[in-house]
């Protein structure tokens, strides 16, 4: 009986999951099918679950406070605008297969992610055979905005930024003897040599990089690494990673010098790393595009409303997110159509003043911005003037 | 002039790595020792360990962020692990044992509960990394030019009298002697009327506290929580469990101290990237040459 | 020089001597018993004999080739095959796959072969199925080739055994007591089964607590006990020696 | 008493469908075929039909891992490894020689193939658990590899750009279906190989080591051999499988190949039952549409596939299709043949 009830059990599943599968296409056919319905929609696709997931729900959240503005004022082209999330678990294969469903709904105009280059990278393409608008608000490897004439970004290329830090480490702080952490990662690996070579540039000056070790996610103990740095002489180090890198490499660097000065980068910018590291990151430097602390008032209602509604505060590349969306619709709006075609050329066109400063995307797509220097001081982010 | 120097140096990093590989290999050790007690009596590889430990340090942080107080916060995540510990033998486990299942089947039910617990604990304490209180750090001390934090000195001296804590329960209580008795033949214990699955609830009571306990010095060490943290971690103080001769406390120590330095040198000499490659290297390399470790004692194969 | 010959051979497990220099020896056609109490150390000798355990000191000669500390799997080849005490089929294989199994060693197709359903594969394929079947028809077992062998009667399960053990061709099998668990009409066909083993040239040799089958059957009959060989000669000597009367009286007693 | 007569009336159930199985296996085959190569032409979404390769890509991934965890009882925890080996091996023989497809994944194959035998080699002594735990070493040293040979793997950049196979001048894309019709050839190719190998003295050793490794060894059967055979098969059949996805994929990177994946491997082998075919399908059929099709379940998709192995090894630890063919012996048509020449003969001197 048990065993025959298992089997029943087993097929109604079966048929369950087919069912389910024949129910979505006939639902998307009969949408892409006839004429596009009321709705505009934008898909926001990132990691919503697993290691990363506070980055994909950073998004969404933007994007659903973006749209909600313009819903408030009657949406864009008289239709109402919905945000749709997709997870795609910070994995490229996921990704793949999720830019497949986005491309399958023709109401969706433009996509907004994905988070990882990588991820980003494994997606382009189809997002590209379908002319569907990706902008991601955190690739940043040099090559994602080249693989086709939809993919946008709206955050800098590694080497502008790369520059940035290193400017901080060698000018503003007039250290010589750079130490790299970076992580293991296509981001950390891409970044760290890029500082290298910028810093080989440099050499007459006097500047040398002493040590770079590179460290894998998931292990907390950099104790190792930092010894190393530290016997060869390092006076700044540059940490290349999340918060969740700079925040416990500062902590237990400081341990053993605490005279050490640590210059990160923009993605390091989140209310975690204060939580995380406390006193120990006090002092520490990075440029960002954009400074929740701004007194610019169009930053501050954000930032406001931000924490207002989800409790923290909003993050640069969550604030990168919320612009995309925002340069998405006003796109959609120029171009006074939902016709992707026209809708992309609206976007390459276009002057967005956002929070996140000016964005103007040159030939490769690529925005421009100008970074604020920032650092911690009693606990909270200021900007350096 | 120079050549002194360097070799100077060379020589301050090689003791301070460690230095800093022996802090490390106590985690690993307070870990293992949890793989050891349950391997022990039911000859069993707990998958779930990682999980549970992750699971300890979320809750003692619960409990801080309730304003609980940290001692009590520590107490109590000590003991609703022990009980998770339990609750995984009396839920998952111990079926198996009553239907004679095949080995195979517990190592996969240990697995299954390891994906249950970490995955539950993203969902509800979200995957971010948590920062957790450092309440015993007393600054550095200083040997020389050799630094040593004193946050590795009292993870060194408790794992130390938690090993010896347990090592006197299993050699001077009843509870120890009928823990034994179950190991060399659980059905003969059986018979002469020594509960072996009430021994066994207290030895996974056991294991997960000391989870606990590990997972709290090591989250205070580290100060981050998150629930991905037991997963490599869990893997490594395996790898020292079985170095070490699993089911042998003591050996789980110095297995955890020496999968700890030998990572700390692999780091300093071949780079941190390749440093948790070593535990497994060293896991294959014990299995092939001496599968019962440094200080296990061989089985008598039956027929 | 005797088809088997076991010269004081030696197995020790920590401090325990488990079997103390027993020397046996065994002839073609011949079925050899070995009795004695319980823990004498009689699957011990077995187990040295199949291999699964080395020897410490002595030697084990079959046919004058030394086969001590010789892998089992090469053991099996020479010609020695067994039964377990407690029965170890594969209990989730069919009956014929089971004793298919025994004839796996004689079985020389290959990979390749089995990837192309070679001539070769389907003619072995053919032959060693109809040989397992030819070995139950005429255990009795030809009714249950298609059962699973957890699904049997202890008895059968025990005859599937021994059809296993005689499907490796071996020249001599060593039946670990292959009466235990079965009736008196069951024990007395599978009397009638090994004699019929025995005339067909297959040299048995049998642990085997029945006293009453071990008389009936044996041809020779040693007697172990803690480890040593106590005793050795005809069924009828045996019956009357004084010192294994009180080995297994003793032996009694202890049970009891 | 009851107990009996439940577990009668399901073999007699099974009976009842194996039976009809076997009567209409031709009206069968030919539907499910037809039903398998027209799917493309029911109007699903490309989306959809990804979902199916993906479907077909678990399906090899279980029929692999099946042969060392369901036939001879070897529990894998690495298999991520070997499908990362046959994926980027292919990938690299692609990108860096113009290798086309089909060199490519038989070399990836291959490749895998020699790291089962050399994964094989020492843990043939080891037991349960233990070989368990080395294969999970294997699976993160090979990541741990992938990471750190930057100059061969690219590291954590990946490999981008993979072709797509071309056959008979053909590129196969989604689009196409190509993809999707490489998949069934590849599945069908795979589907009989392991076939093939279970019905022969191969399979039988190996299901006796499963069973009873030392009644095997008794037996004569050089267990060590057949073990390492089992591991080397599997893993060529994971390479094999690998190096399709990479190319269906277009881009692979360490990340992933993670110890997640050969856990929802060893999920999909369970789920279905162990040392089954048919199961594999199943399995890998419910476990990969279930989180796409339950969306809301997103988040607890691990916990599901968690759940799948703990209730599983609780309740029916055969798993879901893992029901015994209650269905005679198949003879061998040779055998067939001459039982009934004898029978024959039987009556002629009966007769006389």
């Amino acid at each position: 009986m048990k065993r025959k009830l298992s089997i029943i059990l087993t097929l109604a599943m079966v048929m369950g999951t087919f069912a389910g599968c024949a129910g979505k296409t006939s639902g998307t056919s009969s949408q892409s099918g006839g004429k596009a319905s009321g709705t505009i929609k934008i898909a926001v696709a990132g990691p919503m679950t697993g290691d990363n997931a506070e980055y994909g729900k950073g998004f969404v959240n933007a994007a659903n406070m973006m749209v909600e503005q313009w819903n408030a004022k009657d949406g864009v082209l008289g239709k109402k605008i919905e945000v749709v999330p997709y997870d795609d678990k910070n994995s490229g294969e996921e990704a793949a297969s999720i830019a497949q469903k986005i491309v399958s709904d023709k109401d969706i105009i433009g996509v907004i992610g994905h988070f990882a280059s990588g991820v980003s990278m494994a997606a382009a393409p189809t997002y590209q055979e379908n002319k569907v608008i990706e902008i991601s608000p955190s690739a940043s490897h040099p090559d994602y905005s080249g693989m086709g004439t939809y993919i946008f970004r709206n955050n800098t290329v590694i080497n502008v930024e790369a520059a940035a830090g290193l400017d901080m480490a060698i000018n503003d702080l007039g250290k010589k003897n750079i130490g790299i952490i970076s992580i293991k990662t296509d981001w950390g690996t891409s970044t760290s040599a890029i500082v290298k070579k910028l810093v080989t540039e440099k050499a007459s000056t006097g500047v040398k990089v002493v040590a770079h070790e590179e460290v894998m996610e998931g292990s907390d103990d950099y104790s190792p690494a930092i010894t190393k740095l530290n016997a060869a002489g390092a006076d700044v180090v540059i940490c290349v990673g999340m918060y969740n890198l700079v925040a416990p490499v500062s902590k237990q660097y400081k341990q053993v010098n605490p005279n050490i000065a640590v210059v990160g980068f923009s993605n390091a910018y989140s209310q975690q790393l204060l939580d995380l590291g406390g006193k120990a990151v006090e002092g520490l430097r990075f440029p960002v595009i954009f400074f929740s602390g701004s007194e610019n008032p169009k930053v501050k209602t954000y930032v406001d409303e931000y924490k207002k509604r989800f409790g923290s505060t909003p993050s640069a590349l969550t604030s990168q997110a919320y612009d995309s969306v925002g340069i998405l619709l006003e796109a959609i709006k120029t171009a006074g159509t939902t016709d992707r075609a026209k809708v992309r050329d609206a976007v390459a066109a276009i002057k967005y003043d956002g929070v996140t400063g000016n964005t103007v995307f040159n030939e490769k797509r690529d925005v421009q911005k100008s970074f604020v220097k920032v650092t911690v001081k009693d606990g909270k982010f200021v900007e350096i003037k | 002039m120079s050549g002194i120097l360097t070799r100077n140096c060379v020589a301050t990093v090689i003791i301070q790595q460690l230095f800093n590989g022996l802090a490390l290999g106590m985690a690993y050790a307070l870990i293992a020792v949890g793989y050891s007690l349950v391997f022990g009596i039911l000859r069993l590889i707990n998958f779930s360990h990682g999980a549970v430990y992750a699971f300890s340090a979320h809750i003692a942080l619960l409990f801080v962020g309730l304003n609980f107080g940290i001692i009590p916060a520590i107490i109590l995540s000590i003991v609703l692990t022990g009980i998770l510990g339990v609750l995984i033998d009396k839920t998952a486990l111990e079926p198996l044992r009553m239907n004679n299942s095949i080995p195979m089947a517990s190592l996969i039910t240990t697995i299954g509960m390891s994906n249950i617990i970490q995955n539950l604990l993203m969902i509800f304490f979200n995957t971010e990394r948590k920062s957790f209180p450092a309440f015993f750090d007393f600054g550095m001390i200083k040997f020389g030019s050799v630094q040593v934090n004193s946050t590795q000195v009292v993870m060194f001296v408790v794992s130390l009298i938690l090993l010896v804590f347990l090592t006197l329960i299993i050699n001077k209580t009843k509870l120890g002697l009928a823990m034994r008795a179950t190991e060399q033949n659980s059905k003969a214990a059986s018979l002469m009327g020594i509960n072996t699955n009430f021994v066994i609830s207290a030895t996974f009571f056991l294991g997960g506290a000391s989870a606990a306990i590990a997972g709290v010095l090591i989250s205070g060490y580290y100060q981050i929580v998150y629930p991905g943290m037991g997963f490599m971690v869990g893997l490594k103080a395996f790898a020292a469990a079985v170095l070490g001769g699993i089911g042998v406390l003591y050996g789980s120590v110095v297995g955890g101290l020496v999968v700890g330095v030998s990572e700390s040198y692999a780091a300093t000499f071949m780079g941190s990237s390749y440093r948790d490659s070593v535990a497994f290297i060293i896991l294959i390399l014990v299995l092939i040459i001496r599968p019962t470790g440094l200080f296990g004692k061989k089985d008598i194969k039956k027929v | 020089m005797a088809y088997l010959k076991v010269n004081s051979i030696t197995k020790q497990f920590g401090g325990l001597v488990a079997v103390d220099k027993v020397s046996f020896e065994v002839e073609k056609d011949e079925i050899v018993s070995i009795i004695g109490p319980n823990g004498a150390g009689k699957t011990t000798i077995f187990n040295m004999l199949t291999g699964v355990y080395g020897i410490d000191s002595g030697e084990i000669t079959f046919d004058g080739t030394p086969i001590h500390n010789t892998m089992p799997q090469n053991i099996v080849d020479i010609g020695i095959s067994r039964t377990f005490q407690n029965i170890r089929l594969f209990p989730n294989m069919r009956v014929i796959e089971n004793v298919l199994v025994g004839t796996h060693i004689r079985t020389k197709y290959g990979f390749i072969d089995t990837l192309f359903r070679t001539p070769r594969y389907k003619r072995e394929e053919a032959q060693k199925t109809l040989r397992a079947i030819e070995i139950l028809n005429s255990i009795g077992l030809g009714n249950r080739i298609n059962d699973y062998a957890q699904n049997l009667p202890y008895g059968e399960q025990r005859k599937v055994e021994i059809a296993r053990a005689i499907a490796t061709d071996a020249k001599i099998i060593l039946l670990d007591e292959p009466a235990a668990g079965m009736n008196p009409q069951e024990s007395e066909e599978l009397l009638r089964f090994i004699r019929e083993l025995r005339d067909k040239g297959y040299t048995i040799i049998l642990i085997e607590h029945d006293m009453n089958v071990v008389m009936n059957i044996s041809d020779r009959i040693y007697v172990i006990d803690h480890g040593k060989k106590i005793a050795e000669g005809l069924p009828a000597d045996i019956a009357g020696n004084q010192q294994v009367i009180e080995a297994y009286l003793g032996g009694v007693k202890k049970d009891a | 008493m009851d107990k009996n007569l439940e577990k009668g009336k399901s073999k007699n159930f099974i009976l009842i469908l194996e039976s009809f199985i076997e009567k209409y296996k031709v009206p069968i085959a030919g539907v499910s075929a037809l039903i398998l190569l027209g799917l493309p032409f029911m109007g699903f979404s490309q989306y959809i039909m990804r979902i199916f390769i993906m479907i077909g890509i678990y399906s090899m991934l279980a029929l692999g891992l099946n042969i060392l965890t369901g036939y001879t009882g070897l529990v894998s925890l690495g298999h991520a490894g070997f499908y990362a080996i046959g994926a980027y091996t292919a990938s690299l023989l692609s990108l860096k020689l113009g290798a086309n497809f089909l060199v490519a994944a038989i070399g990836g194959a291959v490749l895998a193939a020699i790291c089962g035998l050399l994964v094989s080699l020492p843990t043939l002594r080891l037991k349960g658990t233990y070989l368990s735990i080395v294969t999970l070493g294997f699976g993160e040293i090979v990541k741990m590899i992938l990471i750190n040979w930057d100059k061969v793997t690219n590291g954590t950049l990946g490999l981008k750009n993979i072709p797509r196979p071309s056959m008979f001048g053909l590129k196969l894309t989604l689009v196409n279906n190509g993809m999707y019709y490489l998949m069934l050839v590849l599945v069908a190719l795979i589907t009989l190989l392991c076939t093939l190998l279970i019905k022969s003295k191969i399979g039988r050793a190996f299901m006796s080591i499963k069973e009873d490794e030392l009644a095997a060894i008794m037996m004569g059967i050089k267990t060590t051999r057949y073990k390492a055979l089992a591991f080397v098969i599997s893993a060529f059949i994971t390479g094999i499988t690998g190096a399709f996805y990479a190319s269906m994929i277009g881009f692979i990177e360490p990340n992933s190949f993670t110890f997640d994946i050969s856990t929802l491997i060893i999920s999909i082998v369970i789920f279905g039952g162990m040392g089954t075919i048919r199961g594999m399908f199943l399995g890998s059929a419910i476990l990969i549409a279930f989180p796409e099709v339950f969306r809301f379940l997103m988040d607890y998709r691990f916990v599901v596939y968690g759940l799948v192995l703990v209730l599983m090894m609780r309740f029916r630890p055969q798993g879901m299709l893992g029901w015994k063919s209650q269905m005679p012996y198949k003879l061998p048509k040779l055998v067939k043949e001459s039982l009934k020449k004898n029978n024959k003969d039987n009556l002629k001197t009966q007769q006389i």
